[in-house]
């Protein structure tokens, strides 16, 4: 149990993916500059998340280890995160349309966003359980997810600043999340998995 | 942009590495613009897998592009995309061990850069296999570029060196060398190419069209 | 068409403009400048146990930090801004954050404080937008930059000397670095009794950053901000409070190294750090905190916990800086959250 | 319908095209990755114990919690034990230190290698240096201390990053333990030593 | 008591011990038409008419209007265009006196105590009465609230928390029984029990005068409220006297409240009773910059010059003139401007001291306008909302809740026109 804590507090906040990890950037840029986008993008990446981190498991352990298949992980959890969001998309859009409505253009998102393979291929590498796997996508999701609305909020903020002209939009966002990462050095050395 | 009957060819990998450069421009693929290029050595080789597997990426898109059904093509495309980065990370880890094991974890995300796949989607699937193939040279190197001034600027102020050789003293300013320093280089060089742009070439500074 | 008129009048221009037309005698400089005298005691303190040192660390940031604002300031167009006092408070809190050691020729260490500067007025401060825009509280951001990039130079702590003169001066641990690596006893053994510990705290014959080391010095300033009313309670007391609290239960440990609750020291965790000079002049800034007193409550309990989580269990021996700069993250989402009450809203609803 | 046999067909020769060519890479290039992998091991054994002619497995251990850890014999060219070395785990700032850790048949440290850790760069990452690393040639288990100032006969901090130090330190106990533990007779009574 | 406030210096001590003294009536009175809020008046007159003080020269347009009467008795020699203190031209009937100072024929009703309540609304909405506290919104239509609201209290509004002016308190010294019985007629035509009059301590001799007045009259009773700036505020005032909050966007009558200012209570009973329409007001001018402040009673249509020239002119040189006091008062451009139903006060600032309005900074998010804000609003947000131009995110952060009191500003150290980027902002969205 106290492993499992650790394992939340340490993919959200001391191995932050965005601040000490620095994955999953093209998604973070882009979709912090509204409130409402980072808010839906967040829900809908850790309930995806944490599926994913599931299924490419069983893959990994029923399949991959037994016929030492490990060298095509890459290739297997791709099409398992596609496939995935591909089956998620068709079903939400005939059973929860609205849902579909609200956060279908995020799925679209998703597949191209470098943490969605990053945490099956850490969860293979670091020989979690299944459990485990699936508290890492969790941990890692609301790690995302914090990230994603602080940013948010923050640009929203910065919108009504005077940044000057060559800084603004991209160039401020990097520098800011640079700030920001430096602030979480603060958690540098909480936990040590 | 994305038909290329009018560019010549020289012009499609100018595209990549000014107009719409992959990291500075269009902001796609930023992660390993921040996470592996605290070194010369990781940056280029980054860029050098990247750029490899933008161009094998594109040439097949375009060849198959006829062929694939409406429906399944995406799909393909990553599939077709994991595979060359696969080919790439076996190639690496037989022959360049010690930088694999570095930017391991790195090379396999290629598969996920929404660069290569947009310039699939966007470029090869619609044009002829040969600007399909500059196309890709052209991000590659832009992508390239990118990375190899990023870290270049990196490893000189954090660690002091070039490629490893020490040409400064000591280590002027850390930050640089750890992970957070990548975003400011990276948030500086953009602000820095903007400021060009707009103080003597007239434009808008405005990066990160690609959102 | 005038159906009147008047001799006069007609010739002579009236300001025309939107009410009101008074205005109370507060300004930003006289808040900024005020702010600057109320750290005098503390930055007094600190010259005293640490000598020329301290003041060239001091001055340095300072001169640097002016300097920026004006040089960088003016490049980008924004007029000169010098007067507010702000930059000069940036700079006197850096460098007040910072150990004496830096004064140093050998190795050469003097480019330390005037890159935290730049860091703090540059690219925390005037790239976001200048005075009353920027996210993160500037002089933390400084330190916080120096920290990372010059990690051996800012944790070499000189010991006090008492001595103006004192040239030499040793280098020691600070209390907390003591009480985080070799714990409670040897604390006890350097300081003798705990009402010694505590006086020396409250004095600030200690190792420690320039302007955090005399708790009762910065007291005085801190209550004087309070009375003139140019701070509020809400984030310094829920601050100081909340490490208090935690620290008395989880900050204790038995004799075989394991928790033992409630056994905490408060008093020691309160006067030692820099959490005084963290609570009443930098968790204060109004640009990087919230604006709604209640989300001031928030972040002030905020600050608290992160800075006991990181005291206790982090990485770190001191964890004011960093609490406050995570907290300055969240700041713009609480002030979002916590929205302020329009008169009459609970009617409304009701 | 006929979509649907184009689309089974199109991703049925997707799938062996890209199966052909990986087949063909991986076949290329897997026996070479074997060879590597054996051989990082096989170096950074050799580097510990240079006159070994021989360094083989001989057991597995927890150093860490889930983690499992290989142990060595070298052995010279009669077959003569001249040294053991075990691989070990510890947990330092911010990272998973993992080395090897050779002691000669009196139990004194021959070396130790730092095989990979992610301290920060510049402070903690310093215990992969050599300076550092030469501080344990020598030493017995009862001299794994970690001290702040210079001393001979202990080990000194790395400035700046005692975490680091202590971490490593405490990996090579935990290596020097379970050789002693195992190659020591009776280690029962005199294996451990200070902590 | 409501949350924030402030305390401006109230600089009363120029004009609090100044008798009300007549000034006389101008030698050409600018009536103007829209002297309340609402449809302006419609001339009733044209070039040449003869008229008396008290003859309709605008008729209402519409409900919520009022009649316009003449102050003077002479000819019209004009109606057209006129500068008013507003700053934009405005309708005006232009009247020559001829010195006669003539009255139509005006009937007191001696038992006017007696009258229901729709005669009493009717001889108010004769009388031309609007508000006098500021706003005025014509008094006849507040007094018909729709048959689905309850108004259970009157609360007449002697607060005059505006620094400087005195009109409002002099009046309650000097005519304390015609205010009471003002308050009962108003309480009479709504049906009302229970009549409040609501004063600041600053005004111990106002109070002590009233209370003396309402001693008779069980129902009436006189409140001493905390003297904080903008206590005379409507809402507040609701909440000082009955402890209800009016919900934003709400209307007094939503909590059962019917508020008027001094002044017009007053004038509803001269309206009642002598059926004497409203052609005058006192008018406080003061000011550092007036050589001899005063309490006047001004004929509507009076121009701002003769109100400074009749207190010795300015004293030294004058930098600002503002209709109404200093925190919500209109600055004038110049001095031909005539005094309305509306004007409580001409204030006269000299250079010395005076604030200026152009240099303002960035807001560095102090606080101190949040904690003033008596509608609890977040000013400075508002503000540097309105000054990048979000005006629909100022809108959904309750920008039309902003009654413009300017304690804000008032308080603001980097001296932010938060008033004004409010007013941008209101007039760049629909409510
Ligand atoms: C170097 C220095 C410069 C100052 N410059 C200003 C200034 O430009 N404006 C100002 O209002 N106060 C300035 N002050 C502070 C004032 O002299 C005074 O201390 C402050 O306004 C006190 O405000 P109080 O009356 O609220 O206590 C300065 C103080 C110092 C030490
Ligand atoms: C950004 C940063 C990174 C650090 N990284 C390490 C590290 O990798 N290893 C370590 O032992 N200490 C590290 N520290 C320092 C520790 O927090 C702690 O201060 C230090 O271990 C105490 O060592 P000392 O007693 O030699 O000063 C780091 C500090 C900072 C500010
Ligand atoms: C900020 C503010 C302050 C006010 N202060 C007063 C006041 O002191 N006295 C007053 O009679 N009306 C004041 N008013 C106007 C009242 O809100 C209200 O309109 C008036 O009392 C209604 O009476 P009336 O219709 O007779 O003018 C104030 C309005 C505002 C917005
Ligand atoms: C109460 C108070 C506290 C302040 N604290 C800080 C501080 O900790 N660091 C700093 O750089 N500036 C501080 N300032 C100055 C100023 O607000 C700061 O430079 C702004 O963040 C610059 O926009 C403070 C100002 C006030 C009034
Ligand atoms: S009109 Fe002015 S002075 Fe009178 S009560 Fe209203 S705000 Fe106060
Ligand atoms: S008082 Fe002025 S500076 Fe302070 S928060 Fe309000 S607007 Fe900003
Ligand atoms: S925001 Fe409006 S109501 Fe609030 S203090 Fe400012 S002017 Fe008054
Ligand atoms: S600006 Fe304000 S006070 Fe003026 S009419 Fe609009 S809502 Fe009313
Ligand atoms: S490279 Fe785009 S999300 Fe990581």
């Amino acid at each position: 149990m106290t492993k499992l804590l650790e394992l939340i507090v340490a993919a959200s906040l001391v191995n932050n993916f965005v601040f000490t990890r620095y994955l999953g950037l093209c998604i973070f840029m882009g979709v912090t500059r509204k409130m409402d986008t980072a808010v839906g993008m967040s829900i809908t990446f850790t309930a995806v998340m944490v599926i994913s981190s599931a299924l490419s498991w069983v893959a990994y352990h029923f399949v991959m280890v037994p016929y030492h298949l490990e060298f095509l992980k890459i290739l297997v959890f791709i099409v398992i995160v596609a496939g995935f969001v591909q089956a998620a998309d068709t079903m939400m859009r005939k059973v929860a349309p609205g849902l579909y409505y609200k956060l279908g253009i995020y799925l679209a998102l998703i597949v191209t966003n470098c943490i969605i393979l990053a945490v099956p291929l850490i969860n293979a590498d670091s020989g979690y359980s299944f459990i485990e796997s699936m508290v890492f996508g969790l941990g890692s999701g609301l790690g995302f997810a914090l990230a994603l609305i602080i940013m948010a909020s923050i640009r929203e903020k910065l919108e009504l600043a005077d940044v000057p002209k060559p800084f603004r939009g991209l160039p401020i966002a990097f520098i800011l999340t640079g700030l920001i990462a430096l602030a979480f050095v603060g958690f540098s050395g909480l936990i040590t998995l | 942009m994305s038909t290329a009957n009018d560019v010549s060819y020289t012009g499609l990998i100018k595209n990549g590495i000014f107009g719409e450069n992959p990291v500075f421009r269009i902001a796609l693929s930023l992660c390993p613009a921040v996470a592996v290029t605290n070194s010369l050595k990781n940056g280029l080789l980054m860029g050098i897998g990247v750029f490899f597997v933008q161009v094998l990426a594109n040439v097949s898109v375009s060849a198959v592009r006829n062929f694939i059904h409406e429906r399944i093509r995406l799909p393909a495309y990553i599939l077709i995309i994991g595979m060359w980065v696969t080919a790439i990370n076996l190639l690496l880890e037989a022959f360049a061990y010690s930088v694999y094991k570095q930017i391991g974890l790195y090379l396999e995300l290629i598969v996920a850069f929404a660069i290569i796949l947009s310039r699939a989607e966007l470029f090869a699937s619609k044009n002829k296999l040969i600007p399909s193939l500059f196309d890709g040279i052209g991000m590659g190197l832009g992508f390239l570029v990118a990375l190899v001034s990023i870290s270049f600027f990196r490893e000189l102020l954090g660690s002091g060196s070039l490629f490893g050789v020490s040409v400064v003293a000591s280590k002027p300013v850390l930050l640089f060398a750890l992970p957070a320093g990548g975003f400011f280089a990276v948030g500086l060089l953009m602000g820095f190419f903007n400021w060009i742009d707009i103080r003597f070439f007239g434009g808008h500074g405005a990066s990160g069209a690609g959102h | 068409m005038a159906a009147a008129t008047d001799k006069g009048s007609r010739e002579r221009l009236l300001v025309v403009s939107v009410s009101p037309h008074i205005r109370s005698d507060v300004s930003v400089a006289k808040i900024m400048w005020t702010v600057n005298i109320s750290l005098l005691p503390a930055l007094v303190m600190g010259f005293y146990f640490f000598g020329p040192k301290a003041i060239g660390v001091v001055a340095l940031c300072i001169v640097s930090s002016v300097f920026f604002e004006k040089i960088v300031g003016k490049a980008m167009g924004k007029p000169g801004t010098i007067a507010d006092g702000s930059a000069f408070l940036t700079g006197l809190l850096l460098g007040m954050n910072l150990p004496a050691s830096l004064w140093s020729v050998h190795p050469f260490l003097l480019h330390v404080p005037i890159l935290g500067s730049l860091f703090a007025i540059v690219i925390t401060k005037l790239l976001f937008g200048g005075l009353g825009y920027n996210i993160f509280n500037p002089a933390l951001m400084g330190r916080a930059f120096l920290l990372v990039s010059w990690p051996r130079a800012m944790t070499t702590w000189l010991a006090p000397t008492a001595a103006l003169v004192g040239l030499d001066a040793k280098t020691t641990a600070t209390p907390l670095g003591v009480l985080k690596e070799e714990g409670m006893g040897k604390l006890m053994e350097v300081f003798g009794t705990k009402g010694s510990l505590y006086m020396h705290l409250l004095i600030g014959e200690r190792a420690g950053s320039i302007g955090e080391v005399s708790a009762l010095a910065l007291l005085i300033g801190g209550l004087y901000l309070l009375y003139k009313k140019y701070i509020t309670w809400h984030v310094p007391i829920t601050f100081l409070a909340t490490v208090g609290i935690l620290t008395w239960i989880f900050g204790g440990k038995n004799a075989a190294g394991q928790l033992a609750l409630f056994a905490g020291d408060p008093v020691l965790h309160i006067l030692s750090g820099g959490l005084i000079l963290g609570a009443f002049f930098m968790a204060t800034d109004y640009v990087t905190g919230p604006q709604i007193r209640a989300a001031q409550v928030l972040f002030g309990i905020g600050c608290g916990l992160l800075t006991t989580i990181i005291r206790l269990i982090g990485g770190f021996p001191e964890g004011v800086m960093f609490s406050i700069l995570l907290m300055n993250c969240f700041a713009p989402l609480m002030d979002r959250m916590v929205k302020s009450k329009p008169f009459g809203f609970k009617e409304a609803r009701a | 319908m006929k979509d649907l046999i184009k689309i089974t067909l199109n991703l049925v020769i997707v799938f062996l095209f890209a199966g052909a060519i990986l087949a063909l890479v991986y076949a290329g290039t897997e026996p070479r990755i074997e060879v590597i992998k054996k051989e990082e091991t096989q170096k950074a054994l050799k580097s510990l114990i240079p006159e070994a002619s021989v360094i083989n497995a001989a057991g597995t251990y927890e150093p860490l919690e889930g983690k499992k850890a290989i142990y060595y014999v070298a052995n010279d060219k009669n077959g003569k034990p001249i040294g053991y070395i075990a691989a070990s785990y510890s947990k330092g700032y911010s990272s998973v230190i993992s080395m090897m850790v050779a002691a000669d048949t009196n139990m004194k440290l021959k070396g130790i290698k730092i095989l990979d850790e992610e301290e920060t760069p510049g402070l903690g990452d310093d215990v992969k240096q050599k300076y550092f690393q030469d501080r344990f040639k020598g030493k017995t288990l009862d001299q794994l201390v970690v001290v702040k100032n210079p001393d001979p006969t202990k080990i000194e901090a790395i400035t700046g990053a005692t975490i680091s130090s202590k971490a490593a330190t405490q990996g090579v106990r935990t290596g020097l333990e379970q050789l002693i533990k195992t190659y020591v007779p009776n280690s029962g009574t005199t294996g451990g030593g200070p902590k | 008591m409501f949350a924030g406030g402030v305390h401006p210096p109230d600089k009363k001590e120029l004009s609090s011990s100044k008798q009300v003294t007549p000034l006389k009536a101008p030698a050409r009175a600018v009536v103007l038409l829209r002297q309340h809020i609402g449809a302006p008046a419609k001339a009733s007159v044209s070039i040449g008419d003869e008229v008396k003080i008290g003859t309709v020269i605008g008729t209402p347009e519409g409900f919520v209007s009022a009649p316009v009467h003449s102050p003077v008795s002479g000819k019209v020699i004009a109606v057209g265009e006129f500068d008013t203190a507003m700053g934009r031209p405005g309708e005006a009937v232009v009247i020559e006196n001829d010195g006669k100072e003539e009255w139509i024929e005006l009937s007191e009703t001696a038992s006017f105590m007696e009258l229901t309540p729709e005669q009493i609304k009717e001889k108010i909405k004769a009388a031309g009465i609007v508000g006098m506290g500021g706003a005025t919104f014509p008094t006849a239509v507040k007094l018909s609230p729709p048959k689905e609201k309850t108004v259970d209290v009157v609360i007449i509004n002697g607060a005059e928390c505006e620094p400087y002016l005195t009109a409002d308190h002099r009046l309650m010294v000097e005519k304390p029984d015609e205010i009471v019985s003002g308050l009962r007629l108003i309480m009479r035509a709504l049906g009302v029990k229970k009549g409040f009059v609501g004063i600041e301590e600053n005004k111990p001799d106002a109070i002590e005068k009233m209370k003396e007045a309402a001693r008779p009259f069980p129902e009436v009773e006189v409140i001493s409220m905390e003297v904080k700036y903008p206590q005379g505020a409507e809402k507040m005032l609701i909440k000082a006297v009955t402890g209800r909050e009016v919900p934003p966007r709400a209307l007094p009558m939503d909590v059962g409240a019917v508020v008027q200012n001094v002044g017009t209570t007053y004038a509803v009973y001269e309206a009642v009773r002598y059926g004497k329409p409203l052609v005058e007001r006192v008018v406080t001018v003061t000011g550092e910059g007036i050589r001899e402040p005063k309490n006047l009673m001004v004929r509507v249509g009076t121009l701002v010059t003769d109100l400074v020239n009749a207190c010795g002119g300015f004293s030294v040189e004058a930098a600002k003139v503002i209709s109404g006091g200093p925190m919500m008062g209109f600055a004038l451009g110049h001095l031909n401007v005539p005094v309305t139903k509306g004007t409580s006060g001409i204030l006269v600032l000299p250079e010395e001291g005076l604030f200026h309005a152009d240099d303002f900074k960035p807001c560095i998010r102090c606080s101190r306008c949040v904690d003033v804000c008596p509608m609890g609003l977040n000013p400075g947000y508002l503000s540097v909302l309105a000054e990048k131009g979000h005006f629909e995110d100022a809108k959904s952060n309750n920008l039309f809740d902003c009654f413009e009191c300017g304690s804000c500003a008032f308080v603001c150290p980097s001296k932010r026109p938060i008033v004004q980027l409010v007013r941008l902002a209101k007039s760049m969205v629909k409510p």
